[in-house]
């Protein structure tokens, strides 16, 4: 075990994979000359070279197609949005094109190719820069979509992004990239997309959390447990495929879910998962299943504000008391 | 400014269909063809004749393919593009056969051009599992991406950058091929051309960007909705351009054949601007009253299939008879096809699931 | 009462606001001289003029946001989208600026705008012309969410989403266009946004149903009626806000429910209803709440996989055999 | 094409911020400014006093967030405006106080010359209750719609086609208002940039879009960015268009002014590129390794405020002794400000919910 910052796991997945396999590159703003905005691509330009690392234009809708129709024509593209918030732009690219390309020739085309980027907000950047978007690409067919919360699953899944030969929409964190953490140095360690991990164990709730919430999971966790309450926590890590099975299982055993979301409520990753337990494990569930998440509200500027808005280990702790009848 | 009444404020130019000043008001103005013979032009007659039969084909097989649509034998959208054939033709004669070709959902005369025989194609409009996209991409989808042909795509504009893409990755692996994006005046509006012209020219992508101006985006004339001369585009980003005659096969091929001759020699991108004409309706359910019936007909009296027929009679290159053996042949071949399309089947209902991943089981979310 | 077809509710709804005030403009791909790609906005260019009438180049993104800012200084545009899979194309126009702009100037700016046009599929016109957004704009902050059935709620909706002061998402059908109903010829008909409607009353099962779907479940409903299943349908028209009460009602009647809707499932209506109703009527629920929608794949071309592709009352009565543990 | 070697194929170009040919490849080059002097510009003592009062403004309250933003008084991005005070100084006096300006996130300076005062805006950067946008909005989205000033808007390009709107508003009421937008080279490789465009000039909307080319795009010198001359983007829509030297506050009202006056009188768009330059990073946490120490201060040489105040005395306009009076109480205007936004609430906790929509009691969804 190497201990690495959550951005240097995502770089040596990407140099590991960019040493196997020469098709591979990466295209997005300040990735090359500028090492990139939030240093994940530090270095590769020096490696690799022009012709693999290349700054792009804020044309963000343009550079993703230029991405598709590379990886359709034999690349295997790594697209870098400097957040999604931007790849806003570039949806139509990703949602009508990447995801059906293949599908509308009957299968005359593929398209391997990885979106990657930071996910949702980190810190006080305002209402336009602070929107998590994986269950709206989780939403339309056709997309693997990863969102991870710690430097292990980072690398591992990074390498399995590059390597899947569909597209594959890979979230980060601005504010985890600093973050340390454990990285297996298995060689050529990999993780498959779709599976879920326990990342605590507990019999008395099962939280469900990825991303930057598996953190606030892992906090009010510890909060609980002072007062005699084990949490179970799952990182789904990727969000479609959902590790169900995984979840259900430690449903069967808490009988209590709370799902912590960093997505606006309505049709979110929290209300899917919600909606699948009580689907899938109705019988087993002694109280409703709950989420918690942002608000139905864009994200303040100000401090104070941007702190009530951002879901709290405090909420979890709420809604743990909730579905246990603690309160 | 001296203010104007609310009713008298304009946004949107009226429309330009009509005669004004005694002469119709085309969408396009044509360049002059060229004047060059099949022979200065390096074609010998066979290449000629296969143009011919070619062409032919294409209008034939839409024209066909309308009657199948009105039979109701399927729905969807048809776009024909009856009258823009020389555009199609002269360029696939000109281009060498693994260059990359992309287009719009008007691109049933592109997928015959490069490949997809009457069957696959009648077939895809049928939506059956024998078509060229396997039933599952209808009109606007064909495709054969083994001929270079990487199809037909729905979202106006959305194909743009993909072919930027084509060409980013033949530079990348430097294997000699260009790519070609085909696209409608309509298109020219679309953000993502200016995103691709300005990255294929600052990354010198081998890539021909082309504008098949038929004069009208649906019922809009070029002229009320895109300003100045299209082709003027170029100008802005330093880039490589031309304006070509697409009503003449000829001149088509000539020039696209120096312009992919350029793009491969010094990898360094064009905008080229087509000028043709569709002769029937933006689908099949228009009415077209944005254009006159004497527009039409000015056009239809320089039609690219006639026109070579004309060539090709008074050059002696074949006769009458032979020119019939071919129209007859093809004829055929399109009969056959309506047939084969009515006689296959339907896609099985498992194949619902297949063509979304790469794996052989993959997962659906349910 | 007068019949209408669906399109000519619309219609009068627009004409009617456009003369009521003459801030009120249409905007879009062939709105004017073609009078509109089916014909919505027929004959407003004659009565109306140029000015107020206007054709836009294919260029959704730009005009999106010409209509926001127009919105901003004072008008009050309806921008037609020709379908809402083109709108994706704008979104960082709708998601990023219509819905943020106020917030973000602390609350210095209005933009009363509505964005409408067919949403979903209409046939076979293949992958990138066949998905539902109404859930996708519903998961953002700052939007109201439309999406009717009925010409009588197109007529009053439309002038209520005119009316409103706040961005509107207004989602019509291709398909339904042509469908005639009763529409109310009350002087100004309005119809509350955010009021659901019981449109058949029952006591065995809810049906939640809303767009083309709603069709579908009155379908089945007969159907299940032969067999002596009652079902409750509820179309909540509007999407967000979602008439909660309305649905949650009828649960603690019925105490089952299934959700018909025309999307995909991750993150849809349908979860986000289902998850709420076992959060608000958990302890009224006798079986799961089940949903119908499309199946995670593209829209196919082919007729046959398009028949099995589109939600089907036959999958309806399937799944209402199961949450009332028929089958 | 001769094959390059794999290693040899490259898309972006390299850096540029190197000196070559013994010279310093700048980011820009200046245009030549203008030779009027004030009065024949018709500036008069007082505006002139005005102007440079403006710009020192400017300076100094963003010097003084930038120590504010250190010390950890704020969070969040901070894009600083030094280095091109003189774009929106000459632009707000060229316009009349009811024309709309719109920018992007680097929206200080623009807000300041429009009436936000330095206490509403030092308070917007620390989050409080008192900022122009009362919070809600910090650096990046500075506004004052009273006063024509559309705010600051951080997806790069997203209000370009809003500025459109604008105006398309103004002439949908023939109020004799003109909108103006500015945004930064970056932008101009945005399709939005090309759309609008286009529906500008087809729609003989009252708007002037204004480039404000300081050279660089984050780290991203605009040759490796952007095309050909910026400016030149507008020949492919025809749309009449101008380069003006940003570092001259005289130069740019000029020319704004003529243009303004243009755009007031004909209804037609106009593309400016106004050149500049910014001193510091493009935000706080920039090392600046893309550009040379000596670029940098090839700039500071001839600075905006700087050759304002050479001017100023220079033509006697005022004294030394003036110019220090001024100067001095700029610099009590801002520490007064530091302490008002420090000593300011925050937003109360409710006002999270607020501002979201037009209702009194909206509905959130939960
Ligand atoms: C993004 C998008 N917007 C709108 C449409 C609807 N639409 C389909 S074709 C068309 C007109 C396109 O005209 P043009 O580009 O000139 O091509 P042509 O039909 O003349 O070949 C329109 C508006 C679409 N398919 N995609
Ligand atoms: C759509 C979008 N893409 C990327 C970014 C990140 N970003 C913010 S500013 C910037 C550079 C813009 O440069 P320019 O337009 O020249 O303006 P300047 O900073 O020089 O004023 C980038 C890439 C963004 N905010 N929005
Ligand atoms: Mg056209
Ligand atoms: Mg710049």
């Amino acid at each position: 075990m190497a201990e690495l910052q959550f951005r240097e796991a995502i770089k040596h997945a990407i140099d590991e994979e960019m040493g196997r396999d020469e098709r591979v590159f990466v295209m997005g703003e300040e990735v090359a000359e500028y090492n990139g905005a939030y240093k994940v691509t530090e270095g590769l330009l020096d490696k690799y070279g022009y012709r693999r690392v290349i700054d792009t234009p804020i044309s963000e809708l343009g550079f993703a197609g230029i991405g598709v129709g590379a990886a359709m024509n034999g690349l295997r593209p790594i697209i870098e949005f400097m957040t999604f918030n931007f790849a806003v732009l570039a949806t139509d690219q990703i949602i009508n094109h990447a995801t059906k390309v293949k599908y509308m020739t009957g299968g005359q085309i593929s398209c391997p190719i990885v979106f990657r980027g930071p996910n949702a907000s980190a810190g006080q950047l305002g209402a336009t820069h602070s929107v998590s978007y994986d269950s709206m690409y989780a939403h339309f067919p056709g997309l693997k979509v990863i969102y991870v919360s710690e430097p292990d699953d980072a690398k591992g899944l990074m390498k399995s992004a590059i390597r899947d030969d569909n597209p594959v929409i890979f979230m980060e964190s601005e504010q985890m990239y600093g973050m340390k953490g454990e990285v297996s140095d298995e060689e050529d360690y990999i993780i498959p997309i779709g599976k879920g991990k326990i990342k605590r164990e507990g019999d008395d709730v099962t939280l469900v959390a990825h991303g930057k919430m598996y953190h606030v999971a892992v906090q009010a966790a510890k909060q609980l447990a002072k007062d005699g309450i084990e949490c179970e926590i799952i990182d789904p890590r990727t969000v479609k495929p959902l590790d169900l099975p995984l979840i259900i299982e430690s449903i069967k055993k808490t009988n209590r879910c709370v799902v912590v979301d960093e997505a606006h409520p309505f049709g979110g990753l929290a209300s899917e998962i919600g909606f699948l337990i009580q689907r899938e494990a109705f019988d087993y569930l002694d109280a409703p299943v709950q989420r918690v998440c942002l608000p139905d509200v864009n994200a303040p500027f100000a401090k104070n504000l941007f702190d009530i808005w951002f879901p709290s280990p405090k909420q979890v702790i709420d809604a743990v008391n909730q579905v246990t009848y603690r309160n | 400014m001296a203010k104007k009444k609310a009713d008298d404020v304009q946004f949107a130019p009226k429309g330009v269909g009509e005669i004004k000043d005694g002469a119709v008001q085309k969408g396009v103005d044509l360049p002059p063809a060229t004047k060059k013979k099949h022979k200065d032009l390096g074609l010998s007659a066979d290449k000629l004749k296969a143009m011919y039969e070619q062409m032919y084909l294409q209008r034939r097989f839409e024209e066909r393919a309308m009657q199948q649509y009105q039979k109701g034998k399927f729905g969807g959208f048809l776009h024909l593009y009856i009258g823009q054939e020389a555009v199609s033709t002269g360029t696939v004669f000109a281009l060498n056969d693994d260059d990359d070709i992309i287009t719009a959902y008007r691109d049933h005369g592109w997928g015959l051009c490069r490949g997809i025989s009457a069957n696959e194609g009648m077939a895809e409009l049928f939506g059956k599992a024998t078509g060229c996209s396997r039933g599952k991409g209808g009109s606007m989808h064909f495709a054969k991406v083994d001929h270079h042909f990487w199809g037909g795509y729905g979202i106006v504009g959305g194909h743009i950058p993909i072919a930027g893409g084509l060409a980013f990755a033949n530079k990348y692996n430097q294997n000699d091929r260009i790519s070609t994006c085909f696209f409608g005046d309509g298109a020219v509006d679309q953000g993502a051309l200016h995103e691709t012209m300005n990255m294929a020219q600052l990354w010198k992508l081998p890539v021909i960007l082309v504008v098949e101006n038929n004069g009208y985006s649906m019922g809009t004339a070029a002229k009320r909705h895109t300003v100045a001369e299209i082709v003027d585009r170029a100008k802005g980003y330093a880039m490589k351009s031309a304006v070509i005659n697409g009503m003449d096969v000829f001149s088509v091929y000539e020039k696209m054949k120096e312009i992919a001759n350029d793009v491969r020699e010094n990898s360094e991108p064009w905008f080229v601007e087509i000028r043709t004409y569709r002769y029937r309706g933006h689908s099949m359910s228009d009415p077209q009253q944005y254009r006159s019936k004497q527009e039409l007909e000015d056009y239809q009296k320089i039609d690219p299939i006639q026109r070579l027929k004309t060539y090709i009679l008074e050059h002696k290159v074949l006769s009458e008879e032979q020119i019939k053996e071919i129209d007859d042949k093809v004829e055929q071949e399109i009969l056959d096809a309506v047939e084969f399309a009515d006689n296959s089947d339907f896609p099985k209902e498992e194949e619902l699931y297949e063509d979304m991943f790469e794996e052989d089981n993959p997962y659906f979310h349910v």
